[in-house]
């Protein structure tokens, strides 16, 4: 696959290099770690920091969304890699401010790995306290009564935003922990791929699908997923994911939900909208309310085709904490 | 026997050139079962380790340190799930080679068993569930009998790395209980794992360094 | 090409119901049109009315523009088609507030046809005074000398800013003119093509590139370039994007700009933040300044692969407008 | 020769019915020229002219009206280029139909050509300029002569058809000078004009009607 890069070995450092000079009102990169990333602004005193990250190739996750309201630090990995232990400590101890650091991420071996040896390292040798909050909204990938094994896909854009409000609001980390694991419990995820992306490095598709074939529940680093079929209208596949989410989180008439429909990289916003429409339809003809919609490309896997949808039930807690606002470099919310 | 600073730096450096040879099959593997970056990410790790060899290391002979700064290199370079298996293997070696530059076969031995008890207490994978431990795990057992049985290190050694093939092998028709690949239930069957691939390729480099340091 | 769409005759008015069920509290659909669409916000009495518009397919381009320091308006074409005169002429009646409308779309000759079609309309029926500035940004489109000419693309996003930012700080039509006759005479765009688009209803493929070849120049409706030549690194695709620009529109050192690395619609962030690199370390060795960046998808051309870099020159008064914030369903700044 | 009210919303039904079935043709060559559309456009602005002779006009008999609401159905539809022109054709065309329910030859001449001056008013184009002009310009030229010189609408009409035909036909070679094609410069050489194509097609259909309506 073609692509504007220059050397494959250094796409995700030249990336960040792009990306702090484009924003350099709203991040700093750590002279310590160039793969660690924090906010540039002044934070309020005793404010718990907030810590997200993965591997790359999901922008504008992670890096995107360092901000007011939202993260404070990202450690960024190589491409679909988690980052090693070093950019995490270091991201954590320019974000701690006394009251602990909470780690967001995806649930996956690696990353667990990974982000448990920065917490260990943090508090022996920095006395920092962390949380960690696993995402977990992929419900394709296990069954019901195993939901917390399940892979971290793109619910975590809710999940994250739950705790950088929480964490703004100037709750305390038992709090912003809290917040987010019920923002997490709270969170769905279904996904559709159309077409495969491809690693810089190796330039291969990263799955193989027919002319006219989709998949259900496909991850977003191209794990395989639930289900292959012919590609099918924009109507049916809208139902399909709501439908698998709606057995999985049962709504009752009246709830109130906040939607994304997130296109995983090369999915037009035409698409996204009729997905939406659909989505809307459906939700409505149950009676349940959208409290708030986002519609884009929020948590993605390079170029890959397809869209997936996520549904967010709440409470007045969890509506109050998606009304927050937030001014991240991709994500503005007023 | 007795292995030299120098003869294991360059086990490490070969390692790094298999790696190289590799990496395409090792991605191709892992696109089958994965991510598709297996060989990315172990060419990554192992040209981190090749640098560091070039310069902190240039002139270390402590093989304990060696291990400990080329583990570090690693991680750092790579983070992914293999970073902190390798990373925990190599801190674990490093505390058994402390101090020495040059390994006898029981230093030799005692490293390995180190190596792959830090990277199975790490990945808590089990044999059987399709990663690099189906191959490390029965190359450590057979290593341990046999030198407990009296072969010498690199008879013992062909024989754990034998073992190890056939671990490797196994996994084609497993299905995988860890890492990302564990996602696919019985999909998973039919492809042999690429971290138990790499894995063998390591062994197999240490294999034929050590005949060649025989033979010097 | 693999779509999620339903029936394809319909995927612009689907398009349209989905965008507005998602964001009632910026947009409403005129009853009397469902293609004219306008802010559902009460604007301050005396505004001038901004409409922007043009073919569908470019989103978030002109949809997503409409709110506060943008536009008010959008009349909504069929795929890569000028929108006919009828909702240009709704929207005109709906957003004008007797202080007259600016119509801002790119040149090209269906629109203009349509647009000076609505502005008799709107003159002769309603009495509404409407003035129009065409954007003209594509330095490939036409050589030197014949700049207002060229076609309008990417550096519509600037005009459409300038000219929403005087309207909302309540100035009258003649500076709204003024200004985004000023924006745009200081806009300069160069793109390159990697991978065409497909139209939902043909689904053939906007044109045929080889599996290495790329194309300097393209237009953001498939429209061919200027040269075709093989696939070059980010660093040489941004170098002769800048060329060709600063051939265009030269610079001197001290000067400042505004920076948009605009993703025709498929081609990652990723790819994005290394152009934005490579740009900003040769206007940086140039000693010209950069008073703000945009790195997204802007204007896109559904899923075309490549991206497009402008520039717009800036004074204290565009540079003020630059800065002037703007809150739209697809673009908010603070 | 009289063509009725009927037998003109007929000829508008089988433009409609010959733009579905060369539509793919029209927009394959818009993509050699242009954005790729001109088929999907035309198909679009026919289905909604069908519709409106379904519907408001199924009982109207003033082809002045007919033609108006067609030229306002058409444009509604598409905006794009060709949506103003067409629909400028269609209201100067309406004007000389005003509260006629049959039309004579002197009508139907009278017709084509405000049609036609129509749409080249409102797009300035001249024939050599690669648009739908090189098609309907002679065609509308030699109608007006050979109408001049006494012939008979309908062998007049069927050498305009012949002239609109090799008109169609040069925009093969020439370079363009008007619209989205424009861009191309010598690249827009070698493909016949999408819209010169479909304006062909309407001359072509125009014709068997008036045949077929001779033969009733
Ligand atoms: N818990 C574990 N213990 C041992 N090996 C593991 C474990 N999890 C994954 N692996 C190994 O890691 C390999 C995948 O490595 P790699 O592709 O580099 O990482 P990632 O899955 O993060 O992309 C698998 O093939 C498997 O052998
Ligand atoms: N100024 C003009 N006068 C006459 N015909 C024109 C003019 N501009 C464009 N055309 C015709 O329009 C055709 C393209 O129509 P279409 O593809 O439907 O519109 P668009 O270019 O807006 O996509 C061209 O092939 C040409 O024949
Ligand atoms: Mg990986
Ligand atoms: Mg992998
Ligand atoms: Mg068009
Ligand atoms: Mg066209």
């Amino acid at each position: 696959m073609k692509k504007l890069i220059n050397n494959p070995q250094h796409v995700v450092d030249e990336m960040i290099e792009g990306y702090v000079k484009a924003y350099p009102e709203y991040i700093k990169q750590r002279n310590e770690n160039k793969r660690s990333l924090v906010t540039s602004r002044q934070t309020p005193d005793n404010k718990v920091g907030v810590l997200i990250g993965g591997g790359s190739g999901h922008e504008p996750a992670f890096m995107g969304y360092i901000g007011d309201g939202f993260a404070d630090g990202v450690a960024v990995g190589n491409i679909f890699a988690s980052p090693p232990p070093d950019p995490i400590l270091e991201t954590t101890k320019a974000i701690d401010k006394g009251t602990g650091v909470i780690y967001l991420y995806g649930n996956y071996a690696g990353d667990i790995m990974n982000f448990d040896m920065a917490a260990e390292l943090a508090d022996l040798e920095e006395d920092i306290r962390v949380e960690t909050v696993l995402v977990t909204d992929d419900v394709a990938s296990v069954a019901k009564g195993g939901e917390d094994q399940r892979r971290g896909i793109a619910g975590g854009f809710f999940v994250f935003k739950a705790a950088g409000a929480a964490a703004a609001k100037g709750l305390p980390l038992s709090e912003v922990v809290r917040i987010a694991k019920k923002a997490n419990s709270h969170t769905r995820t279904m996904g559709v791929a159309l077409s495969p992306c491809s690693l810089p490095q190796t330039g291969e598709p990263s799955f193989e699908l027919g002319e006219s074939e989709m998949e259900i529940g496909l991850g977003i680093h191209g794990e395989p997923g639930v289900e292959r079929g012919k590609v099918q209208t924009a109507n049916d596949v809208a139902d399909r994911l709501l439908k698998d989410i709606l057995h999985d989180m049962p709504l009752e008439q009246g709830e109130r939900v906040a939607v994304l429909v997130n296109g995983l990289g090369s999915t037009s916003r035409m698409e996204l909208y009729l997905m939406f429409r659909r989505i809307e339809q459906q939700l409505n003809q149950k009676q349940i309310t959208i409290h708030r919609s986002y519609v884009g490309d929020y948590i993605t896997s390079l170029e890959m085709g397809g869209c997936s949808l996520t549904l967010m039930k709440l409470d007045d807690e969890l509506a109050d904490i998606v009304d927050y606002p937030a001014d991240c470099p991709m994500f503005v919310q007023k | 026997m007795h292995i030299t600073a120098s003869e294991f730096k360059s086990f490490l450096h070969r390692v790094t050139l298999k790696v190289e040879e590799k990496k395409d099959d090792l991605s191709e593997l892992d696109r089958k079962l994965g991510d598709g970056d297996h060989g990315v990410t172990m060419s990554l790790g192992w040209q981190a380790i090749e640098e560091k060899l070039h310069t902190d290391l240039k002139d270390e002979t402590d093989c304990g340190y060696i291990c400990k700064e080329v583990g570090k290199a690693f991680i750092n370079a790579v983070g992914s799930s293999v970073g902190p298996l390798y990373a925990t293997g190599f801190l674990r070696g490093s505390r058994v080679l402390q101090n020495k530059s040059e390994l006898t076969d029981d230093d030799l031995s005692a490293f390995w068993v180190a190596f792959i008890d830090g990277i199975q207490q790490k990945g808590k994978a089990e044999i059987g569930e399709k990663t690099m431990i189906d191959t490390f795990m029965p190359a450590r057992n057979t290593l341990q009998e046999r030198i407990t049985a009296g072969d010498p290190f690199e008879s013992a050694f062909e024989k754990a790395v034998q073992a190890g093939k056939k671990g490797m092998e196994s996994t084609r028709d497993l299905i995988s209980k860890k890492g990302r690949s564990s996602r696919l239930g019985s999909r998973s069957v039919g492809h042999q794992d690429p971290g138990a691939t790499s894995a063998y390729l390591m062994l197999e480099v240490f294999l034929s360094t050590v005949r060649s340091a025989q033979r010097v």
